[in-house]
């Protein structure tokens, strides 16, 4: 734990910018984006985020052990999406079977 | 710390207070580690009972003695209790809770009332489980599959999703206050790299149950709101896939084997080196070969998930990452053997089960490498052979090294010494009655007999006989134990402080150790396992 | 009682034998590893036995290049088994363009199957040898397995998907089946047996048992009509649902702008659950017919639309369920 | 956390110090558990998105997003107020600290109380999963089935982060006595810091959730 007191004016500007970061996603939902729209919303949510953790949170002030700790939930986090997602995201791939010898490595 | 020999103090933690309160309100670790004991103990004889039945029906083929309903129910319980209220908890909780601090050189663990908090919801969570029995039991299997969970089953699924949610929460506050306690609490001196190796599969282990329980805990959460409200989540009648739910059980289910077997191997770690009077071999290889196992543990779930229509790509990720798993679980008995090499080593009990471990574990290690493989776990997938293969872990595994630190630092729980004899006797009929009952059935499984099978075809009778034999003999070889060591309880000869002569800071605290466990705070000043630097010391 | 028992199971289809291949070569590296530990630790344990209370064995740290050497000849095993079991996998999931299509409905406690030619059985399935057989399967309740231990093959089936999987019986004989994804109380009698036979006792077997049975297409054609589809998805331009001649197997333009495969699965949504996957150019009006037609009805449909992509120069040549096993295979 | 309420240092610690950074380390374990949890939803959500794109857009345009952003605005406002009260607490100023307690209670009541008028709005829509529910309205392309699991995740998701609000808003509460009682002082806020930590991460969490199921499939 930190006992360093962060200054107001720090927070007053977090809290603007987070402010302003929820107009801009607004915003931004509505411009036709296509598959870009969902990255880009879940860049700014990752953005505000990691705002509030490292400054309300006090973590950009604190000893290494909490970066760790905070890392590893966010680490796990993905492990758990990208795993799971790899499975529906792959369903419709098929793979040739006519050459045994190369099937694993062909795509068709 | 200085060797002077130690003499008994007026008084131990057993010895601190008498009345039912002052264990039931106790907040020292090593009364809620003696409370675990006792539950974990209750939870295992009702667990082993299930076993029993189920192996005395699968005596015969044609399902004689049990109606299939009922046969479901008890596969189901058993694993339920075996595996969320006996092999989770049963190192961590009680060895891990009683040696931790005196390990790391501190008074109690950093929470002690969550300690004992996570105690009272195991039993609770405990008590709502067993309640099915009286409302007539549940019949999903421990995996609880949807849609058969969520909408088919006509049996009390509900109440004992609520007990099993519950008892997950006993699990995260365990492992919250190890890490912590590991991070927060050692003494001075004591580094990351003289830290016992028992507790390194320890952080390890918990780890997994911060980073895991929480998963299964909505996992099952969701199936109960799809039970009771009949919304859709997993019931693709009602709009959902149930694959999903195979993804977030084993999310947690898997890493949950390595809840089982890490601690074991922690305690493995110790009895090596006490009983061969040597430094580990490759201390750092070990100590970093259980976070491996925790973080890769975390990448291969999906290798439960082969013939499950996942996708063939996700098959081939999940079982390259599966591979990875077992090097580190190699480089661990690599290492242990190699410790053995030009040591002095002793047969005492804790040795004898040290001994078994290795040679268990070896065999369900490697039988692993089978179900990882894509195109041979086709075949064995969902037949004895997995039930052989996780029984060598977590009975051959986790169980022995269970039992091996039991009789390890029983002298240090208690202060008595058990009769040498007794043990010993225990621990090879357990081997043999443990390999009798599940070597057929790596054999069976390879023939095709599926699991969970109530009747079976009568050409693979005698493997079932065989292993019904085995489990005979392994029963009453589980029974002695409990004798032998309440026993010694009582009337055991007087341990002292160090009866095996190892090194660790709780070899140099009286037997049984006093409430704070250190009058001064210990400052370290060696590294672990430093046999050679000891004179012979056994107090 | 016991005078007659297997230790190994039968060899029975042309996957087998490979994966008995890798299950030996895994064998055989997990009994080297297991008998080195064992007799390291049973020599160290003998050698090295304490002989006095006092011995203090000098202190060993560990080696790197032991540690390496133990990291890395497992870990290229391991690799060796990966790929090894991978390119298996691969083959055991990829029907040949050329399978004889046998549809498979699980439900608790039993299996229902059905032939292109109409046959259909229960509990059993009759199969010729020499001729690769697909099984297009679907669950009316939860999660079953259907698995061919003789045959090394398993594949779970679910409900409301169509999964598949396939084998080639090699020799003629009576297979267990079983179904190995627990489903319930009478999980454990959810079995049947698989009678692979000789090609022209395949087709004896077919005509003794069509006694009652149009084929698969010819009933679905019946459906067809009586539920009234031709209305809509007639062959004349101008009808309100697109025409179905050729359909199987193409592609299909969606609404949303997306590209799908007219495969089992999308005909199945699209007499299921029509509005989600609406072709370019038409109305979404086509009511459901969930709960008017069973998976078995579902799967007659697929089979009649399936035949009519036969007269369609759009037709995949590969995908043939009205023509007999035999003429497939020649 | 529990331990460290009385203010004085717990037999198991060596000092104050040990035992704040304990304290503090053990909150972090406890998010890290709640990350996972929440994850474990998002995970599902992801899944079901990935696998019914626009049912779940079709879903989520029947959710008002300028009541999600007014909500995201209160809570984004009540992390300040409770950044503002630990702040207060460090420097020792007990009527500040109480204030800005008394206000993060508020915000976060006002966005419960938006919550409770959203449900029952979805509740007058039959846009509640389970027995009745129906679209009244939609894009005939997509599956109602598949928009109802959308309803699912919504409801589960915002439901389990309701859920932390109310045990934060009682935590609060508590707090707010402590520190009436002259219980916190620059040398002990531990708990007024931990609460802060819990109340950021369900913060962060209604961060994702909102674009997440109120923005997607406007574009």
């Amino acid at each position: 734990m930190s006992h360093q007191v962060v200054p107001l004016r720090v927070y007053y500007l977090i809290f603007a910018t987070l402010i302003l970061m929820t107009l801009i996603t607004v915003e931004v939902a509505f411009w036709n984006l296509g598959l870009l729209t969902f990255w880009v919303a879940l860049g700014i949510a990752s953005f505000k985020a990691t705002l509030v953790v490292l400054y309300f949170m006090h973590v950009r002030y604190a000893h290494q052990v909490v970066w760790l700790f905070a890392a590893t939930g966010f680490v796990f986090l993905v492990i758990l999406l990208v795993l799971t997602l790899n499975d529906p995201l792959t369903r419709g791939w098929q793979f040739q079977a006519e050459d045994p010898g190369m099937s694993i490595f062909m795509l068709r | 710390m200085s060797n002077t020999a130690l003499t008994e103090p007026a008084e131990n933690y057993l010895t601190a207070g008498y009345g039912l309160k002052s264990w039931l309100l106790t907040t020292d670790h090593k009364r809620i580690a003696i409370l675990y004991l006792i539950t974990i103990t209750v939870f295992f004889a009702i667990g082993g009972f299930f076993a029993v039945l189920i192996r005395m029906e699968l005596l015969t083929p044609q399902g004689d003695l049990v109606g299939s309903d009922t046969y479901n129910k008890l596969f189901t319980l058993h694993g339920l209790v075996m595996i969320f209220f006996f092999l989770v908890p049963s190192i961590p909780a009680v060895l891990g809770n009683f040696l931790i601090p005196i390990m790391i050189g501190a008074r109690d663990l950093a929470f002690p009332r969550i300690n004992l908090l996570s105690w009272y919801i195991l039993v609770i969570g405990g008590t709502v489980s067993f309640a099915v029995i009286l409302f007539g039991g549940v019949d999903t299997g421990w995996t609880f599959y949807t849609p058969y969970s969520s909408t088919y089953s006509k049996t009390s699924v509900s109440l004992v999703a609520i007990g099993v949610f519950i008892t997950g929460f006993s699990s995260i506050l365990t492992g919250l206050n190890f890490a912590v306690t590991i991070h927060k609490m050692r003494a001075p001196g004591m580094t990351w790299f003289r830290l016992p190796l028992f507790v390194w599969a320890h952080y390890a282990t918990s780890l997994i149950m911060l980073l895991g329980t929480p998963v299964v805990a909505i996992a099952i959460l969701l199936v109960l709101l799809e039970r009771v409200f009949g919304v859709g989540i997993f019931d693709p009648a009602l709009g959902g896939d149930p694959v999903l739910f195979q993804h977030l059980f084993w999310f947690y289910s898997h890493p949950a084997v390595y809840i089982m077997i890490l601690p074991s191997m922690g305690v493995i770690s110790e009895l090596v080196c006490c009983f061969t009077r040597k430094r580990v071999f490759g201390y750092s290889f070990i100590a970093f070969s259980s976070l491996a196992i925790a973080v890769l543990g975390f990448l291969v779930w999906g290798h439960h998930m082969f013939v499950s229509s996942q996708s063939i790509y996700a098959g081939m990720v999940f079982s390259v990452l599966t591979m990875l798993v077992a090097i580190p679980s190699a480089i661990k008995v690599f290492n242990w053997t190699a410790t053995m090499y030009k040591g002095s080593i002793s047969y005492e009990t804790p040795m004898m089960y040290t001994f078994g471990f290795v040679g268990l574990f070896a065999i369900g290690g490697l039988t692993g490498l089978f179900l990882g493989t894509l195109g041979v776990d086709v075949h064995v997938h969902d037949t004895y052979f997995v039930v052989a293969h996780f029984h060598y872990i977590m009975v051959g595994g986790a169980i022995m090294g269970y039992l091996g630190g039991l009789h390890f630092w029983w002298p240090k729980i208690t202060g008595r010494l058990y009769n040498e004899a007794w043990a010993k006797l225990s621990a090879v009929l357990i081997f043999i009655g443990f390999n009798l009952t599940f070597f057929p059935q790596f054999l069976v499984g390879y023939l095709g007999m599926p699991r969970r099978y109530h009747v079976y075809p009568e050409e693979f009778q005698i493997f079932h006989v065989l292993s019904t034999a085995g489990a005979s003999l392994l029963a009453v070889a589980y029974v002695f134990p409990t004798f032998y060591l309440i026993y010694s309880f009582f009337k055991g000869e007087k341990a002292g402080a160090n009866p095996w002569g190892a090194t660790g800071l709780e070899w140099q605290v009286p037997s049984p150790p006093t409430t704070f466990n250190f009058e001064t705070t210990p400052v370290v000043t060696e590294e672990a396992y430093e046999y050679s630097k000891r004179e012979a010391q056994v107090v | 009682m016991f005078s007659d028992f297997p230790i190994f199971p039968e060899v029975a289809s042309t996957i087998a034998g490979r994966v008995d291949a890798l299950y030996f070569f895994i064998a055989a590296v997990g009994t080297f590893f297991f008998t080195l530990i064992s007799v390291l630790v049973l020599v160290f344990a003998i050698k090295y036995r304490r002989r006095s209370e006092d011995e203090r064995p000098a202190p060993v740290h560990g080696s790197l290049q032991l540690e390496l050497v133990w990291t890395i000849i497992p870990l290229i095993l391991a690799l060796v088994m990966f790929a090894w079991g991978a390119n298996l996998y691969v083959d055991m999931y990829s029907p040949p363009g050329n399978a004889l299509n046998i549809y498979v409905v699980g439900k608790q406690w039993m299996w229902k199957i059905q032939h292109p030619e109409g046959n259909r059985e229960i509990n059993e399935l009759h199969v010729p040898i020499g001729t690769p057989v697909k099984l297009i399967m679907t669950s009316e309740d939860v999660i079953h397995s259907f698995y061919v231990p003789a045959f090394r093959m398993k594949m779970d089936v679910l409900p409301g998907r169509y999964t598949s999987a396939w084998f080639e019986a090699t020799k003629p004989g009576k297979y267990h089946l079983f179904c190995a994804e627990y489903c319930g109380t009478k999980h454990s009698e959810m079995i049947g047996s698989v009678y692979a036979m000789e090609p022209t006792e395949y087709q004896d077997w077919l005509s003794r048992t069509s006694a009652s049975s149009a084929s698969m297409a010819e009933a679905g054609e019946e459906l067809f009509a009586q539920l009234g589809c031709p209305t809509c998805h007639a062959s004349d331009s101008g009808a309100r649902g697109p025409a179905l001649a050729g359909l199987y197997g193409s592609t299909v333009n969606l609404m949303t702008g997306e590209t799908t495969t007219a495969d089992d699965s999308y005909i199945r949504n699209s007499i299921i659950d029509p509005t989600s996957q609406i072709t370019q150019g038409y109305a979404p009006l086509m009511p459901t017919y969930k709960g008017q037609v069973n998976e078995e009805d579902l799967l007659k449909l697929i089979a009649y639309i399936k035949s009519l992509a036969l007269d369609s120069s759009h037709s995949v040549a590969t995908e043939d369920s009205t023509k007999g096993p035999l003429e497939s295979n020649e | 956390m529990s331990e460290a309420h009385s203010g004085v240092v717990a037999h198991q610690f060596d000092d104050a110090q040990q035992q704040q950074e304990t304290a503090s380390l053990g909150m972090w374990s406890f998010l890290i558990t709640e990350v996972m949890m929440f994850g474990a939803l998002f995970t599902g959500y992801a899944y079901y998105k990935t696998l019914f794109p626009e049912a779940y857009f079709e879903g989520s345009r029947h959710l008002d997003y300028r009541i999600g952003a007014i909500n995201t605005a209160v809570l984004i406002c009540s992390s300040l107020t409770m950044a503002l009260a630990v702040h207060a607490a460090q420097i020792s100023k007990r009527k500040a600290t109480i204030v800005f307690l008394l206000l993060t209670i508020l915000l976060g009541s006002i966005f419960l109380g938006v919550k409770v008028f959203e449900y029952s709005d979805k509740f007058e829509h039959n846009l509640v999963p389970g027995r009745n529910f129906s679209l009244d309205a939609y894009d005939e392309t997509v599956n109602p089935r598949n928009v109802e699991l959308f309803f699912c995740f919504y409801f589960i998701m915002t439901g389990l982060h309701a859920a932390h609000m109310i045990i934060g808003i009682t935590i609060l509460g508590i707090l707010v006595i402590l520190a009436w009682r002259h219980r916190f002082s620059s040398e002990y806020h531990a708990p007024v810091e931990m609460t802060g930590l819990y109340w950021h991460f369900v913060d962060i969490v209604w961060i994702y959730l909102f674009p997440f199921l109120y923005l997607i499939g406007r574009g």
